[in-house]
Parts: C-alpha cells; structure tokens; sequence
C-alpha cells in the first residue's frame, strides 16, 4: 500500500511542479519528485539506481536548475496558450498515452517471475556474473564488464556534456 | 592482428581524439585541428578497409570485452552499415578540413579546442550508432550525438542559432525518449537487446500489443530524429543557423544515420513481413513520404535564405530515402539506400559552398549572390554540379537514386508514384535554377558593364574564391558527385547487396 | 549486320567538348578562341565524314564506352539514320562558326567566349545524341543539350531573353524529366534494354495499352520536335542571337529532336509493332494539325525571326508525320527532311541574321526594298523560301515528294491534302517577304537606319550588305539546297538504307 | 481485478510521462521545459525499473539465502539513462542562460515576438 501511495505521491508532485509558477518551487517540487522516486527505486530493490537517482537526479540537476535560475528569472510569465495549440497539444499527450495504454494489454504482469525479460539474458547475469567477474553486486557486473561499453558511452555522454557547457559558456579571454 | 580490433577502433579513434584534444588545446590552441584532421583520416581509412572486409567476408561481428552476444554489446558490421559508416567517416573527414578556416572566422578562438572535441564526439556517436548491433547501445551513442549536436548547432552563439538549438533540444529528446520506450517495451517481452537475437525472437510475439507499441515508438522517435516531413519543425532553424560546417556536416551525415536506423529497425529488427502484413507501417510512411517530398520542395521554393532553402530541400530528399524503402522491393530500397550516400555528397557540396559564400562576403540570401560565378567561380561550379544533381540529370549521382527508386516504384505496380518522383524533380530543378540562375547570369550589384566586345574582361582580378582549405573539400564532393554519378556500378552492386540484406526475407 | 568497332564516334562527339574547354581557356585571346572553334568544327566534320563509307555498305559502327550502371550503358553505335543527322549538323556547325564569328564581332555581343564555349558543347551534345546506341544515352545528350543552349538563349540576359530563356528550359527539361524519363523506365521495365534495335526491342508480351501509353509519354516528353501544344517554347527561345537560332533551333536541338522521335518509332517500338497498337496515325493527325497551324500563326507574324520559328514548328512535323505513316517512302522522305530542312531554314536564319546586323530590321513589314541593298542575302533567302515551299528545283520538293508518295501508299488521301495546303500556306507567309524585298520600294525612314548602322562592307552600287563572313556562309548554304536537287545520291543512298534498315527488321 | 492490481506502476508511469511531456510541448518558460523533461525522463526510468521487479526477489546483490533476484540489467541501463539525461539537462540549462544573455527573457513567446522584429532589422542593416 506503501508503495501505491508513493506513487500517487509522486503524480501529485509532478503536477505540482509543473504547475508552480515560482520557478524555485517548481524546481524544490521536482527535487522532491526525484526524491520519492529514488525511495521508489529502493522499495522496488534498485538500491544502485535509487542512490545514483538521488545524487544526480535530485541532487546535482536541482543544483544546475537552481543555478540557472539565479542568472535568469525567478518567475514563469502566465502566458496565454492560444486554444487551438492547447487543443493540439492535448491531443497529442491523449495520443501517447493512448498508445502507452493500449500497450500495457498485453504486458506481464508487474513482478510475474515468469515475464520473459526474466528468462532470458538476465539467468545469465544473476547465475554466472559472480563466477565471470568476481563481482558480488550483479548490477555492477553488468556495467562494468558485460556491458562496459555503455558505460565508456556514458562517460563519453558525461564529457561530452562539459565540453558542451564550456564550448557555451566560456567567455572570451 | 590489430585489424581485429578495427570495429572498436574506428569509434575509440574520434573519441580519444575528442578528450585529447581539450588537453592539446591547453598547450597549443592550433594544434586542435591538426588531432581532428588525423583522427578523422584514420576513422575514414579504417571505415574503408571495413567495408572491403566486409564485402570479403561477409557479416562482421565483434564482441566487446569478450563477451558473447546477446550478454555482452556485440558491435556488427554488414553490407549496409559498412557503407553508411564509410559514407559518415568520410564526411567527417572532409568537413574536418573545410572546418579549420570556416570555423576560425565564426567562433572565437577560445573555444575552438571545445568545438573540435564536440565535433569528433559527434562523430564518434554517430558511427557508434551505425556500427552497434545492440538497441540499448544506439541509444547511448544516439544520445552522445545529439548533446554534442545541440551545442554544435550554438557553437557560435548567435541568437538564432541558440534558440533553434534549445528547440532541437526538446524535440531530439522527445525523440531519443520515446525511442528508449520503445527499447524498453522490447526487452520487457523478449529479454534481450541484441538486434540480431531481437529478430530470431520477435516473430511469435509480432501480434503482441507491446511490441507494436514498441514499434509506434520506434518509428515516431526515428522519424523526429530523420525529420520526415510533419516532424521536421526543428530542421530548417537548425540548418540555417548553425556554423556553416556544422550544416554540412548535419545535413550530410545526422539525418542519414536517422534513416540507417529507421531503416535497421523496420528490416532488421523486425522483418518485411512484420512491416507490410502486421502494422503496414509502410503504407503510412509513404503517404508521409510522399507529402515530405512534395512539400519540402515547395517549402524550398519559397525561401530566400540560401541555407534555409538548402535545409527544406532536405526535408525534401529524406523524403525520398523513406519512400524506397517503402517501397519495399529490391531496386527501390538500393535506390534509397544509394540516396543515402548520394544525398550526403550533394547536400554537402552545397551547405559547403554556401559556407564559402558567407565566410567570404557574409551573403547569406539568394537574391546576394548575383554575378556570383565571376568572383567564386569554383565553389559556384562545385555549386551547380551538386544543384544538377540534386535535380536529377543524368550523369550525376541524383540520377541514379532517383532511376533505381522510380524503377522500383514500377517493379512494385506502383506506378503512381513516378510522377510524384519526377514532378519533385521538377520544383528541385525550379529552386535550384532560380538560383544557378541568379549566380550565372545577373549581373553583380554595383558591378560595371561586364565586357563588352572583344576585350570583355575576364575577371580574374575580381576572383576571390574562399581559401584553398574550403575549396579542396567542396571540390572534392562535387567531383564525387559526378564520378559516383557516371561510373555507379560500384556504389550500385553495394548499395544492391546491402539492399538484398535488409530485404532477406523475401 | 556488319558491326564495326571504332573509336571514331567517340572522337567526333570528343572533339568539340574538347575545343570548349580550350576555348573558355582562352577567352582571352579572341583569335586564338575562334581558331579553337573552326578548327574543330573542321575536324569534326572529317571525323563524320570518314565514317560515311562504311555506313553506305550498309555497316554499323559500334562504340561502346562506359557502363554508368547496371543495365545502363554510355554508348555509341553509328547507323545510316544517325550518320545523316551527324553529317548535317557537323557541316552546318562549320558554316555557323564562320557566320558566328561575323554575327558576334559585328554587333560586339557580350560575354562570347561563354557563347562559344556553350555551342561547342551544344554541337558535342548533339552529335551524341545522333550517335547514341541506346535510349540512355540519347537522354543524356538531349539533357545536355537543353543546359547547354540555356545560357545561348539568355545570352542578351535582358529581362525579355531570361524569361524565354526560363520558358526554353522550363518546357524542355520539364517535359523530359516527368514525360521523356517516365517512359524511359517504363521501357527499361518492360523490355530489361534500353539498346536501339531496328524492329524494336519490346517483347510481344507486353501489353499493347501499356506500349501506347509509354509512346504517347515519349512524344509529351521530346518537346524539343515542338509539336503543338508544346511548341511554345520555341519562338520564345528566338531571342538568342541569329546564329542560335539558325544552328540550333533550326538544326541541331529541334533536329535532336525529331530525330528521337524517328529513333523511337523506329528503334524502340520497331514499324510492325507501332502499326499493331494502331498509334501510327494518331501521330500522324496530330503532325498534321501542327503543319497547319503552326503556318497559320506564321502567316500572322510580323517579326522575321518569329515567322522563321512557327515555319520550324510546322517544318518539323513534316518529319513526325513522315515517320509515322510507317511506309518506305514516307520514312525515306521523313529522313530527307531533316537534312533538307537543315539547309534550307539555316539560309534563312543566316539570312535574317544578316538583316538584322546590316541594317538592324527585325520585321517583316520594314523589308521593302532590301533586295536591292542586300542582293545576296535576300537572294539565298529566297532560295531558302523556295525549298521550304518545295518548289522543284530545290531540295525541299524532295523530301515533301516523298512523304507524299509514302501517304499514298498508306493510302492516306487526308495526308496527301494536308501537305497539299500546307504548301499553299508555306507560299503564303514566305513569298510575301521574297516580294517586298524586290518588287517594293524602300521607305525613305529606313535610309537613315542604314547610315546609322553603317556596318556594310561590301559598299558598293549601293549595297549595304552584312560582312563576309556571314554572307558568304549564307550563300553556300542557299548553293547547298540547290544542289541537293540536283545531286542528292549521297542522302538519298543514306535515306535507301534507313528505309530499309527501319522495315527490313534487320 | 489482478489486472488493475498487477500493473498500476506501468499506469503511474504513464500518467508521469504525460505530466512531463506535456510540459516539454505547451509551456512557454524555457526552464519549465527542462522540468517537464526530466519529470519525463524518470517516468521512463521508473518503467524500467518496475520491468526488473520480481515478487520475492531480493536486490541483485549475491546473497546466500536468496531464492530469487531482481533482474539486474534494467538497472544496468537506467544507471546509464539517468547521466544522460542529466547531461541533457546540464546542456539545457547552458543554452536557456545564453538565450537570457541574449533575450532578456527565458519565455518562448517574448523570444518569438523578438525574432520576429529582428531578422527584418539586420537583413536591412545588411544591404
């Protein structure tokens, strides 16, 4: 039950957050929302997730999002969306999730031990990663050898982004 | 042997280059371009032997720490990724060349080390996307590419640019999110992430609601990322008001990965058979095809901004790489694919010389380049080569694309669709001779009676032709465009093996 | 039967591609230029000439160059049909360079190295055109030479020249990218070659609806045989220079086109195959209507060059009309068209262009008189008139004797009266103009033009002729149509074997 | 009844993903934007995280007395997911200082209104 209104917890937060037209609370609702999902995360056993989320998703982007907003502004303008865009865009977010939906028919069940994500791959990862890799956690057998090159991508995504940052906003010496 | 190892080379080159070059840059800003220059010359030299390996031998596989697929990423090399990554490399190489005085003149020098890191880190994920056998992995370098692509698009921080880059921003991760959907909805119903192992375990599951979600996903995704045309909104700004390198490099290269993997997913992922009977994806994309071709012509018309025309024409051409696959035979996909390697080579030529215009006199619109032949008249011929070609006259490489595509139409009892095809020739050829026009024949503002009698001057004293480092480049495309153009058998019997791989199950 | 194989048709068509880049080299030097020009022009009728025995004895001569793709050959193979197209456009290409040279220095016509640059191009692009081996490589040349004479008909590049300019280019790469190219690959896909072959190359297969559909596609797509409705381009390509218009808008593009037209009927559908779908005489109706209307317009045009242009609309469909009654004498008569017609119009162009450069009169109505001043001129133009009509002892009867003749056999009495009052009108829209300039006298406003044009050399007893240079080619041509008549074996033994080429089925 | 029970967490991501897709699409605040954007990137992370659920597993950590494990390797690729789209953003949030640098406004309408003025100006100020 815990976990259902976790969830809800997070729905409420993520309107909230969008809604607020305080950036800075919208900004504080959105850490919050990374918040709840990293105790998510840990209630669904995704320890590692759980903590990166809470680091780097709550942690450094409502630093990055603050620091912006304290060299732009602090308030959203109330903007009228012309009712023809608003009719387009909620049919569009109508659409997905219409899709989305139509997709979870014919999904397994949540935490069905015979989905077949289970069964294939995975055994692998969870039977033999201690033997392959001397790694007692599964995940970070995965990531750092079975799939180690995601994880060079992700450094190269990492760099990459500061080279971004510094090619934009250094200044002229 | 080291040749082993050439897959992982050929990415790890441009992403060593691109964290040594931060650090060359610390010692000698100059020297920054010379590491780009190599290592995008070693990258194109590997993609060469690659794609002679592979016409040799057949299907590469390389497993990445050892580990055998589907467990570990499994990097593949085949008839159609062999082509499309030299197609890339070779490019990036050329534009890394053209870059060195196009970007010294719109960027300052302080930030070149950070441009030419983001550049080869652009590279580096757009191979990575051609030459990975794993969805998850595309979506990694698919991912590295468009960051370093959004700050590509604003290296010279004008306002425009910044704001067509921001825009671009949300849509391409809109796009690359809706594509880890789909990934994600994959791997929930078969376990796995490898392509290869995706397509021997997809078939019994084709009925399954989640994957045609998945698929949706796909398809929406790849489609804002290639721009076919209701998508393409972000495409034009983009393309206008990048670094004129950037453009090139962008039109010649980003979309065409879109299209490779559009294309890998539809063929190789899923199946001809998953694609025409189950969801019939192919009949929606070549109504959206059809319409990206017609109207990215039109919309080309209409332009006064030379990029911007260049950039709608785009949105035009990618229409035709879409249209021969779903036309789905044999002519009209090697068509498409041709299109690929054809479409870079032309659009390149023509944002290059469109650079050397700017970067020499700053005109930016059509109506600015009058007389122009006379003061630039290599990047004008370079110009009009590419411009024919984009047209389609024979001889030219646009002409073997659109012959095996129109050919492929009729082989398919689609015979509707040539007039479509040859019609968008024709508002190619308006667009492209109002401005060919515009370049040969009005006479220079301000420019006196031009010769008269006997003695006409023949203008060498008023020639002032960009700097010999943007020229060999624009000439060295536009002379490909032609020789890929009369001597196509080559390009043609790869194209045509790539194409009977995608289409293997017929 | 006898195939030859030789580099000869290569050379020829090479040769002036060759001269066009040495003369845009030395566009400088202005003699040196004009010497590129004739000593090409010289040789390239050489080169025709030598292959003219060969042809006579009833061999072909093959050469093939390049494959551009699978399926689709760069080649060359020289029959009786091609060799009279070649031969008449290469002799008169020698004629027009020294009446160009005149035409161009005489009135200090701007940019001419890129005038002569292009016509060689235009000559290059014709001779490919007569030499092509397959459908291919007639499309080829035939683009080309629509690009080529773009900037020829702009050459003024005043507001009035560009829009005809645009018209010209517009009306003929239109018609053949969505017409010409469409039944191209519908050829391609119905027969698998695109080879000229006598007796046609369409297997009996192939649905007759489906064979009329790709002729009607090949007569909308060769625009440059002008027949009506899409004729219009050429009396707005009549802003060029005289000698453009004399060269290649009487003989070499509107001739290139007739001559795909008869290459088609001939070569790709083959006589027995056209007659079974019945499109024989369609064609021929719709020729007809062309004849006559076209000289109706003509007769209501004032301007000189303009009732020259409607007179090559109705001349030309002569050829079609020969053609496509499908006998002996009729084809015979068709192929003795394109080269009488040649002759005869070219005279007449000459002979308006030298008008036009002796005293700068453009209409009609000003040519009171002119005899006496231009005696040479007005005389060959007279001739010239002559043969058009087809009065005997003049070329012209030829060839309108023997599509007569074919009529009959087709027993076609309708035809045989349109040529009947065709002859009429041809009488009446050129005798007016013979009359004025010898039996009327000269208005005395016009006295003062010649003072002020005062270009005449040949200033004696009152003559204000126009250079040498362009009268003596003018008359040699008007001697040419004479002695057609009387000497016509060489293009009679030639039109013998395309005759029998054509319905022996070889 | 085992259907709503069995995938509500796929329903909450759903609805999640909308929140922030929504956001990224019709708010006019740059900044908001990137909130949308995040909100809807880690909807999509908690999706995969939920496929990695078993019932009665225990974390993919090797444990003698477990009988059974999550499946490691959804968390695998959102460890990744999760930098890139904090990269994302960091790139984002460089771009929106700029367009204030520039604009003096972080609203996309004021920004459009600008440009609209704009471009007019130079081209003239060009010829």
């Amino acid at each position: 039950m815990i976990d259902f209104a976790l969830l809800l917890f997070l729905v409420v937060c993520a309107l909230a957050a969008i809604q607020m037209k305080d950036l800075l609370s919208a900004i504080m609702l959105l850490g919050s929302y990374s918040f709840i999902m990293a105790v998510v995360w840990t209630r669904l056993n995704a320890v590692d997730v759980a903590f990166t989320e809470a680091s780097v998703g709550a942690g450094i982007t409502t630093i990055l999002l603050i620091a912006t907003l304290s060299r732009t502004k602090r308030r959203e303008m109330g903007q009228t969306v012309p009712l023809v865009n608003s009719v387009i865009y909620g049919v569009v977010v109508m659409l997905t999730s219409a899709v989305l939906l139509y997709g979870t028919i014919d999904m397994p069940l949540f935490g069905d031990p015979g989905a077949p994500a289970y069964q294939h791959v995975a055994p692998r990862y969870i039977e033999k990663s201690y033997e392959e890799t001397g790694v007692v956690n599964f995940v970070t057998a995965v990531l750092a050898s079975y799939r180690g090159y995601d994880t060079l991508g992700e450094t190269a995504v990492i760099f990459g982004a500061g080279m971004c940052v510094i090619l934009l906003l250094r200044r002229k010496i | 042997m080291i040749a082993e190892h050439f897959p992982i080379l050929v990415i790890l080159t441009p992403l060593l280059s691109a964290i040594l070059i931060p650090l060359v840059g610390m010692i000698r800003r100059q020297l920054c371009w010379h590491v780009a220059f190599v290592a995008s010359h070693i990258g194109f030299l590997i993609s060469g032997w690659l794609l002679l390996r592979v016409r040799d031998t057949g299907r590469i596989s390389y497993w990445l720490g050892g580990w055998e697929p589907p467990w570990g990423i499994e990097y593949v090399l085949d008839d159609l990724n062999a082509l499309v990554l030299l197609v890339i490399s070779f490019i990036a190489f050329m534009s890394v060349l053209y870059a060195r005085k196009s970007i010294e003149a719109e960027i300052e020098p302080v930030r070149i080390p950070a441009f030419y890191s983001i550049f080869m880190l652009f590279v580096t994920g757009l191979m990575g996307i051609v030459i990975t056998g794993d969805v998850f992995n595309l979506y990694v370098f698919l991912e590295i590419s468009s960051l370093a692509g959004y700050a590509l698009i604003a290296a010279n921080r004008k306002k425009e640019a910044l704001l067509a880059s921001y825009n671009y921003l949300i849509l391409g991760t809109i796009a690359a999110t809706f594509i880890l959907i789909g990934i994600g909805y994959l791997y929930m119903v078969t376990g796995s992430l490898n392509m290869a192992d995706l397509r021997e375990r997809l078939p019994s599951l084709y009925h399954s609601k989640v994957v045609l979600t998945a698929f949706a996903f796909f398809t929406v995704g790849l489609s804002l990322k290639l721009a076919l045309f209701p998508l393409h909104v972000w495409l034009p700004n983009a393309y206008t008001y990048a670094p004129s390198v950037v453009s090139a490099v962008m039109a010649a290269t980003a979309t065409k990965v879109g299209a490779y993997v559009l294309l890998r997913i539809m063929f190789t992922v899923f199946s001809v058979e998953f694609d025409l009977h189950v969801v019939s994806i192919t009949s929606i994309l070549l109504f959206l095809s059809l319409t990206a071709i017609v109207a990215g012509s039109v919309l080309a018309i209409a332009q006064t901004n030379i990029k911007r025309m260049l950039a709608y024409s785009s949105v035009g051409q990618i229409g035709y790489i879409v249209l021969g696959a779903t036309i789905v035979n044999e002519t009209a996909m090697t068509g498409s694919i041709l299109h690929i390697l054809n479409h870079a080579l032309m659009k390149g030529t023509l944002f290059f010389v469109a650079g050397c215009v700017i970067y020499k006199t700053g005109i930016k619109d059509i109506s600015g380049l009058k007389g122009m032949a006379r003061r630039m008249p290599f990047s004008m011929a370079a110009f009009t080569i590419a411009g024919l070609s984009m047209v389609g006259v024979p001889l030219t490489v646009g002409f073997v694309s659109k012959w095996h595509i129109a050919l492929g139409a009729i082989q398919a009892d689609m015979w509707y669709l040539v007039p479509v095809i040859l019609l968008s020739s024709l508002l190619t050829a308006v667009y492209f001779g109002r401005v060919i026009e515009t370049i040969y024949f009005s006479k220079e503002p301000g420019a006196k009676k031009s010769g008269s009698g006997l003695n006409e001057p023949r203008g060498r004293a008023g020639v002032q032709e960009a700097p010999f480092g943007m020229l060999l480049p624009t000439l060295i495309l536009a002379a490909l465009c032609i020789v890929f153009g009369a001597a196509a058998s080559t390009s043609v019997s790869y194209a045509g093996a790539a194409a009977r791989l995608l289409l293997g199950g017929m | 039967m006898d195939v030859i194989h030789s580099a000869t048709p290569l050379y020829a068509v090479a040769v002036s591609l060759a001269a066009s880049v040495l003369i845009a080299l030395s566009g400088r030097m202005p003699n040196l230029r004009e010497f590129w020009t004739i000593g090409a022009s010289c040789i390239k009728f050489a080169l025709v000439l030598s292959l003219l025995p060969d042809i006579l004895n009833g061999r072909t001569i093959e050469c093939p160059l390049f494959t551009v793709m699978p399926g689709l050959d760069l080649s060359f193979r020289v029959d009786a049909l091609g060799m009279g197209f070649a031969i008449t456009a290469s002799l008169l290409w020698i004629v027009t360079s020294f009446y160009s040279i005149g035409y161009v220095r005489t009135l200090r016509e701007r940019s001419q190295t890129r005038y002569f640059t292009c016509f060689s191009i235009a000559l290059s692009a014709a001779l490919g055109v007569a030499f092509s081996a397959n459908m291919f490589t007639t499309f080829v040349f035939y683009e080309i030479i629509t690009l080529c004479t773009f900037p020829l008909v702009a050459h003024k590049e005043s507001a009035e020249a560009m829009r005809g300019a645009r018209r010209y280019v517009v009306y003929l790469l239109g018609t053949s990218i969505v017409f010409q190219l469409s039944a191209i690959l519908l050829t391609y896909d119905a027969a698998g070659t695109l080879d000229f072959k006598n007796g046609g190359i369409f297997p009996e297969t192939v649905a007759s609806a489906q064979l009329i559909i790709i002729f009607v596609l090949f007569v909308a797509g060769i625009a440059k045989a002008a027949i009506m409705p899409i004729h219009s381009w050429l009396p707005a390509a009549m802003v060029a220079p005289t000698p453009v218009s004399a060269l290649l808008h009487a003989v070499a593009v509107v001739k290139a086109g007739v001559f795909v037209i008869v290459k088609i009927v001939l070569q790709i559908f083959g006589v027995d195959t056209l007659a079974g779908i019945g499109a024989g005489m369609p064609l021929a109706y719709v020729a007809s209507f062309t004849i006559l209307v076209a000289s109706v317009i003509a007769l209501r045009k004032d301007n000189l060059k303009a009732r020259l242009a409607y007179s090559t609309v109705s001349q030309l469909s002569y050829v079609i009309l020969g053609v496509a009654l499908l006998t002996p004498s009729a084809i015979l008569g068709s192929f003795l068209q394109i080269v009488l017609h040649a002759f005869g119009k070219i005279t007449l162009f000459f002979a308006a262009g030298a008008i036009y450069v002796a005293s700068r009169k453009t209409e009609v109505s000003q040519l009171d008189g002119l005899g006496r001043l231009m005696p040479f001129t007005m005389t060959a133009f007279a001739v010239g008139a002559f043969s058009m009509i087809g009065i005997p002892p003049l070329g012209g009867f030829l060839s309108k004797w023997y599509i007569a003749k074919g009529s009959l056999e087709a027993s076609e009495l309708p035809i045989l009266l349109v040529i009947a009052f065709s002859t009429i009108l041809n009488a009446c829209y050129f005798m007016p103009i013979v009359y004025r300039a010898f039996f009327k006298k000269a208005q005395t406003e016009s006295a003062a033009a010649h003072a002020a044009a005062g270009h005449g050399t040949m200033a004696w007893a009152g003559m204000r002729e126009a250079p040498a240079l362009m009268v003596v080619p003018l008359v040699l041509t008007a001697i040419a149509t004479v002695a057609f008549f009387f000497v016509p074996s060489i293009m009679l033994d030639l039109a013998r074997v395309v005759s029998a080429d054509a319905l022996g089925g070889r | 009844m085992d259907l709503i029970v069995g995938k509500y967490n796929y329903w909450i991501y759903i609805a999640l993903m909308m929140i922030g897709f929504y956001a990224m699409i019709a708010k006019g605040n740059l900044i908001k934007k990137i909130i949308g954007m995040n909100i809807f990137q880690t909807a999509v992370f908690l999706f995969y995280i939920s496929i990695a659920k078993v019932r009665g597993g225990t974390a993919p950590i090797l444990w003698e007395k477990a009988i059974l494990y999550d499946n490691p390797l959804p968390h695998v690729l959102i460890l990744t997911a999760i930098v890139v789209s904090v990269s994302t953003t960091a790139v984002a949030l460089a771009l929106i200082i700029l367009i204030y640098r520039e604009f003096g406004t972080i609203e996309e309408d004021a920004i459009l209104k600008m440009q609209e003025i704009e471009p007019r100006r130079r081209t003239d100020s060009q010829q």
